[in-house]
């Protein structure tokens, strides 16, 4: 079994582009943006790197982590154990240093309390802050923002990140301002040169340039799950702010401007609205998509909860919508800016009376833009509200990931008519089923035709709109609802595989942001002797590939961040012959999907099972 | 022998501009309203293909469906019909919005929307069918009920009712209007005026529920209402200046007002001058009549429309809801910059 | 296989006490009372009846039904032909005449319409409705009602109600005025006299007075569940109209003067607040189970969905609430006025993250009573919100019931404590687990200990309620709250079970209103040589004898009034390791379960399966 | 040497009023209202037992953990705290409520509950902290944010702001009052009369975000505030009329008004004669200073306390919460009684 506690002491050949590191600053104190910049530093030298930012519901003061992992063989999965700690805040120094492995590192500003460390080897560079910031000319309010340039260069230095590696991602992260970029690295050159003079490196934690990444760019999963919808011709989107879905949108707002003017006449053609709340949120998205505009709304657990009765009247109105819900930690308020995936259960059958949604899951920042342009096509094709399920980790880190490919696909509108091809139908309905798809043809406001009209309403309704209580009118328009999502799974992104190495008897089942993890989790079990196949399940309701992947394996360990095992539970009523083949694996901490515990997880139950592995 | 049959300005005759018959009971109040808004909008020649109709949940929301049965209507969920038509008044801003809600609907569950969709001036005319009383729950109080009134069930009511004009005119309504089912000249009128108004108007319409709260002595009672109405002005309604026969007014005894869209109200005086321009007299003419219990009905406030919210944005003069799916979609180079953006 | 169709012609003996009667009116023209006196005179003459109210979403105007069956056998299921129709409504007699069997017989108002009959015997009784009326000296606004009451006479004659039955309804009926008794029996007697002087009854029809139903009432549920409430110590109910919950609290405030005046002061101790929406009616009962009153709502679907975020911060802070849930058909509006089963699957999962909720099913009118004050106590036991779940035909219809039980265990009031319990409390923290079970001890404002306050929070707390973003806070107190509902069961009504006459190879599970119509159905599966176990659900989480009953049986037939099979999905995730012994048969038009129609389902199925039967 | 704690006349040091540690930014006007409602409480001689705290969502409802520590305290959800407050209002209404609220919370998510539970008059001090903006989810607009305020990702605001004051005064309110993070003794004496009122008692107080929206010119900052601040009159609080110096007070300056608990404020004329018992007066002052951006603070209204949401039920003198089982369940023979009126 792999020993995630390993030292790093032993052997002393450099370890190169393998390395956990966390930064321990203080919200609020603008270490955003000099984590940042280490982070994006290691990117340009072509190391595939992850950085995850553990904050705080808090604006300033509280403590907060920047958690940066260089791994040569690209695992992006939360560790446990940190390889580097820099410590800045002196509320966290001690407990932060636990954290260490034996063998670690620790820089830390030497006007903090030096920690007590009995119980392991560590490598200890003090870093005097206070003393280099005299050298500079700080305003008042910049004071703790520059101390924490200053970190980039000392650390930057020490693991032999090229200064002019530094200087490019700088020029980057202040391309508008070049002077602000200017006087930032001067600031880190400080830390920099302090380092190149002044520290003698005992660690063994090396960074190498490698080829540039230049398939990859760095973003998070809400700037591109923006990107993706504007991309997708979103017109229409109203909002409440929550995080962690508020930089979806503020992302959206960013570049709605300069990407969505009217080629034709030079205005704008997508209206981003904030509203009073989510009930007016999900109300407005509902309203804009009825009268024929691809509209969606984002929002965030408590928003979906306060949204449930708009999304079951979308649903049996048969209104297209596209609903983010970028996950935090819940039940209630839960914790705000940490991550899980416990609004699965929920969104699938969110409504009063039979529902069942369709819900897309993106695993990677690049399927979060795909998916947002993917999401309003199959909203609008299939009339329905259409739950794109993100969280915190994938939504607000910034990730490594693939360039965003521009949609292979033409903008697909569905069945809305206008009035020439109104008149071609002989006897139109708003809800007749005139393919036998169970998607009838809509209008839309504006339409002139005299018979474009419809009263759409969430009471029991006929084929034509008319209001009935009639018990077949009722059941044949649920029914054919019903009908029309089964058909929905063929527009459905499928699930990802990648077979194990060997002939795999089991099957571990992720989704969304855990992909990078569970992918590690799979080469640890590789290596524990454990050969599992691994299925990334990117939609619901389930395709046939899913079902065939759960058939085929003796065991499927379904891996997720909530306590019931929610997707477990979906995948076993759905799929419901093999249901005893799924185990549940779960985590809810608030925190990333760690690759080793996971691996250790299966490999448990595994033994459990009675295997020999 | 022949019936001729009037037709309007669109060669539609009043038959064009009806809905289905109504299922509310016979004598309501909101049936009166019905009528009026289809009279109103036949007189006034828009098609009813231009309209759309908004509701929420309630018998007054119902009934947008027993008038304009050519025009899209959508009825909503209990209390967010404003939610819905925010959404909605993007998708063709030629199409004007009838918002139709109850007491219940606006003043109770839906008072939160009903500041906000004000605030934000979507262009609309937000009709409230107030009975002072849950109509289609059969008879409990609502947020409008008055203090001390019985109902079967229920008891006494022991709050003091909201004024709906009062919180219209404090969120910023730029027309605040109060009229009565057994009014349905002067109703007209108004829906007509608030019609063409470009931003967002108010018309809370005392329209009694023969059903459960009609009572003799009740505020949204026919009776009550009949012997207390107290119009503050005298309204006509003009499609334009040259149809104003202004002779037929006496000299000083009459104010006009031009609407936005060129068409124009004669108010004429009354009692007293009042001046619909005057937030302070606005809110001063509420206040006395909820204390003295007389029932003002009139063009309350009028002033000059803010931005609507179409407006804030800058949007084209085509329906966004018709824009080609090629002027959706951002080119292929921008994307490309972006990529190079975020290495 | 039974023919639900069979003519009644055949034969010339007498029916007695067996009979489904469908009166057919128009909405808000007074129906109710005549209807309800006869339905009355039926139980007080001893013969189990049922009396189902088919009502529009309408106040005036629009066609209404009552359907009255007696049953010598004591079934109450609905049927789907009637063996009479009595006709008021001239817009609905053609189609009235329709569900009428062969034989059956037609009684209508002689000013209507006569309707076409060609393809079936009728007896035919006209009713000379206003000539008879000129004998009255009617109010005009009484005009419709009286008409009504003429029909109970006639009706009631040739059906053989003795008159002083019908007598003794009316008194009962207006008890309070003994004026309006006796001109409202007069006009029956006028319609009674007329039949028995002029109608010579040609059908075979008879009902025939039984030993009186003494242990018996006639009475609606929601009536019950609010008298259950106020006997269960209620101290708190926020509500909002909404059909077909509102006559529950209804009823509870015209009960609530007479039953709750503390005997002490002779001041009221339950109070009962309208609120502007069913958010209100949700958070203000939380404010008051968390101040440690006896607190509950009442609504019905979209009220549900809108109390979704305060069901969640309910169940994370732990608070107790009973919520209950008298179904309508939806989704969103959906039928207002029409019966279904549909929030299962929402309620037992409401809220984003991981939830579970205790859900307390009620199938009888008797049982709604008890659970109004058993929910009471489980959730002020356990800490945490209770749905009951009642329907509308449940709800809103009368039925003959057993008599109300005073409650057999005194009032639960859980581990609240006050200043002195307090002090004997070493280290008290609100999440303490001190006992084992998961529950902790709770405070209540007005507790005068220093130590007794605690900030109550939907965030991540810790034992102590204090504000924590802590991962193995969260989880160990996520995972208390989950293993403390796991503890519920043992608290809760378990499943009622109706053993076939011989050894069962199936079963048959339902929940809820359907329960008689269930009952009628296994008889009537014997009937057709099938033996069928039946088993009625009465909680969830379900107990070990729901378990053992669908495992010991090949099939179990999971009948429900929803379309997506939402019970069957509940117990297949449960108890999934026989989830393939569960078969959905489901029902979704909104009225109630017809017997017949079940069972012949379950043959099929049967069949199907390759049974022979 | 010793230090002498000084203690209130409960014995009880400013001490046992303190709150856990703030973690609201340095500088953030809510915690100088934090500050101030334990020094009023402390000095009112209030048990902090005898309080209870309850907010909805954002940095203002997080504030109540950072005071009263002794207190009962409930942080529900964005925009329900009203609804909260209304429900434990009946658990033990000898306990004072302190409902804390922020512009977000209560303006736009909340504002239908905001209206309703004034309207209801649950007896509680509801506190405002307002700062036109929302600070906990990094400043975005809210429903009082000034016109034309510009933030960062959000540009600039283009609706009106609502006023809660006015807000407040058309839902009934008996106690209304404005004040400002830069003037905490003003703001501690209307924190004192608001929890010595036994009706609904609301507070707006201007409490700027230093983070997100406190640039000088902005409405709701430090210096716009300290700048444009204009107290309507002087307000001194005085647990009792023997505790009045009205000596201090020159003749014909001054206004006394009684709280319903026996205490009393006095008013002193600043500049014109204000009167705040005049609704109207009121509405005028909140119309005007928007109109002119002038900052009036102080106590905008006061009337008579209507009944309160506990008058209206004939309930015991003993909190409901204490009531033993047996008080509770109706006797036997009662149910007797329904059985055979059912039959
Ligand atoms: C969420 C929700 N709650 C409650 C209801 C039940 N309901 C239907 S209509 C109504 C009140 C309508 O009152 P009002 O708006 O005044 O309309 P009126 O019938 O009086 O015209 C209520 C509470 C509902 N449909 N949805
Ligand atoms: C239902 C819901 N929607 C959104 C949020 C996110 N949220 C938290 S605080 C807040 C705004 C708070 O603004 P305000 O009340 O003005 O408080 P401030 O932080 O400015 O003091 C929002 C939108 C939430 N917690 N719950
Ligand atoms: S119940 Fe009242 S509001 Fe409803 S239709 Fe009848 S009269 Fe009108
Ligand atoms: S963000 Fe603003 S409101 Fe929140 S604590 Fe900081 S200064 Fe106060
Ligand atoms: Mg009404
Ligand atoms: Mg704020």
């Amino acid at each position: 079994m792999l020993d995630t506690t390993q030292d790093s002491v032993q052997g002393n050949e450099q370890i190169v582009n393998e390395v956990c590191m966390t930064i321990c600053t203080v919200n609020g104190s603008g270490s955003a943006t000099a984590n940042n910049i280490l982070y994006r530093a290691l990117f340009r030298m072509g190391i595939l790197t992850s950085g995850k930012n553990i904050f705080p519901s808090n604006i300033k003061g509280l403590p907060t982590w920047f958690v940066i992992r260089a791994s040569a063989r690209g695992y992006t999965g939360r560790v446990e154990y940190d390889d580097m700690v820099v410590a800045m805040n002196p509320a966290t120094i001690q407990k932060d240093v636990s954290y260490l492995r034996n063998g670690g590192v620790l820089f830390y500003a030497d006007h903090l309390e030096k920690p007590e460390i009995t119980d392991k080897e560590v490598i200890i560079y003090p870093m005097p802050i206070k003393t280099l910031m005299k050298q500079v000319d700080a305003p008042r309010n910049l004071q703790s923002y520059m101390e924490n340039m200053l970190y980039v260069g000392i650390v930057g230095q020490v693991l032999r990140i090229p200064e002019e590696i530094l200087k490019a991602t700088i020029e980057h992260q202040f391309r508008s301002k070049p002077a602000v970029a200017e006087s930032n690295f001067n600031i880190v050159k400080l830390g920099f040169q302090y380092a190149l003079e002044n520290i003698e490196k005992t660690d063994r934690y090396y960074l190498q340039q490698l080829p540039e990444l230049r398939d990859y760019i760095l973003t998070d999963g809400n700037n591109a799950a923006a990107l993706g919808s504007l991309y997708g011709g979103l017109q229409f989107c109203a909002w409440y702010p929550i995080t962690p879905a508020t930089s979806l949108v503020e992302s959206a707002i960013d570049h709605v401007g300069k990407l969505r003017k009217d080629p034709k006449t030079g205005k704008n053609t997508c209206v981003i609205l904030q509203v009073e709340d989510e009930l007016a949120a999900a109300g407005a998205a509902l309203g804009a998509g009825w009268a024929g505009l691809r509209a969606m709304t984002s929002t965030s657990g408590p928003g979906i909860s306060l949204m449930t009765e708009n999304i079951g009247l979308a649903y049996f109105t048969e209104t297209p919508m596209v609903i983010w819900d970028v996950q935090r930690v819940g039940p209630s308020t839960g914790l705000p800016t940490r991550t899980a995936q416990g609004d699965l259960s929920m969104l699938y059958t969110l409504g009063h009376g039979d529902t069942k949604h369709v819900i897309l899951i993106p695993g990677t920042v690049t399927e979060c833009f795909e998916f947002g342009w993917r999401s309003l096509d199959i909203a609008e094709k299939n009339q329905t509200p259409i739950f794109v399920l993100s969280d915190l980790d994938l939504g607000m880190n910034s990730w490594v990931t693939k360039r965003f490919e521009y949609p292979n696909q033409p903008i697909e509108r569905g069945k809305i008519i206008w009035e020439e091809q109104l008149e071609q139908i002989k006897d139109w309905g708003r809800y007749k089923d005139l393919d036998g798809d169970g998607i009838p043809y809509r209008t839309v406001v504006g339409n002139m035709s005299k018979k474009a009209a419809y009263f759409a309403r969430g009471t029991g309704h006929d084929e034509y709109g008319n209001y009935s209580e009639d018990p077949k009118n009722w059941s044949d328009m649920l029914n054919r609802i019903g009908a029309k999502l089964d058909g929905v799974v063929k527009d459905l992104p499928g699930p990802i595989i990648r077979r194990a190495k060997a002939d795999a008897d089991i099957g571990i089942i992720g989704m969304g942001s855990t992909h990078d993890a569970m992918i590690e989790a799979q080469d640890i079990l590789a290596e524990m002797g454990i050969q599992a196949d691994y299925m990334r399940v990117r939609s619901l309701p389930a395709n046939t590939d899913v079902r065939e992947f759960i058939a085929s394996h003796a065991r499927n360990y379904v891996v997720e961040l909530n306590r019931d095992g929610q997707l477990r539970q979906i995948l076993s009523l759905e799929i419901s012959e093999y249901s005893e083949k799924l185990i549940s694996i779960s985590e809810i901490g608030g925190l990333p999907l760690p690759a080793a515990w996971t691996a250790e997880s299966v490999f448990a139950k595994e033994k459990h099972n009675g295997k020999n592995c | 022998m022949e019936k001729t049959v009037e037709l309007n300005r669109l060669g539609l005759a009043l038959a064009d501009y009806k809905g289905k018959p109504s299922t509310l009971c016979p004598g309501c109040g909101h049936n009166a309203i019905s009528n009026q808004i289809q009279a109103a909008i036949w007189e006034l020649g828009l098609a009813p293909e231009k309209v759309m109709k908004i509701s929420g949940i309630g018998c007054s929301s119902k009934s947008p469906n027993y008038f304009l049965d050519r025009s899209f209507g959508f009825n909503g969920l209990h209390g967010r019909m404003p939610t819905l038509a925010t959404g909605a008044s993007f998708g063709d801003s030629s199409i004007k919005i009838l918002g139709i809600s109850g007491d219940g609907d606006t003043a109770s569950i839906g008072m939160g929307h009903f500041k906000h969709v004000i605030r934000r001036n979507v262009p609309m005319v937000y009709i409230i069918e107030n009975n002072g009383c849950y109509g289609l729950t059969k008879g409990q109080f609502s947020a409008t009920s008055d203090q001390g009134l019985v109902l079967k069930h229920q008891g006494v009511n022991l709050l003091p009712p909201l004024d709906l004009c009062m919180e219209a005119l404090i969120s910023g309504a730029s027309f605040v209007a109060r009229t009565f089912s057994g009014d349905v000249k002067q109703m007209k009128e108004l829906i007509k005026a608030a019609i063409s108004q470009t931003g967002i108007a108010v018309i809370d319409v005392i329209s009694p529920c023969v059903t459960f709260n009609n009572r003799d002595d009740a505020l949204q009672s026919y009776s009550w209402g009949r012997e207390h109405e107290a119009p503050i002005q005298g309204i006509t309604f003009f499609s334009s200046r040259e149809d104003m026969q202004l002779e037929n007014f006496e000299e000083g005894t009459y104010r006009e007002i031009e609407l936005p869209d060129g068409s124009y109200i004669v108010l004429k005086k009354i009692d007293k001058d009042y001046d619909p321009t005057d937030l302070n007299a606005a809110l001063d003419l509420l206040t006395e009549s909820y204390k003295y219990h007389y029932f003002a009905t009139g063009l309350i406030y009028f002033s000059e429309v803010p931005p609507t919210i179409q407006e804030q944005y800058d949007l084209p003069a085509e329906p966004l809801n018709r824009l080609t799916a090629d002027r959706l979609r951002p080119s292929k180079e921008s994307l490309e910059a972006i990529n190079i953006s975020l290495y």
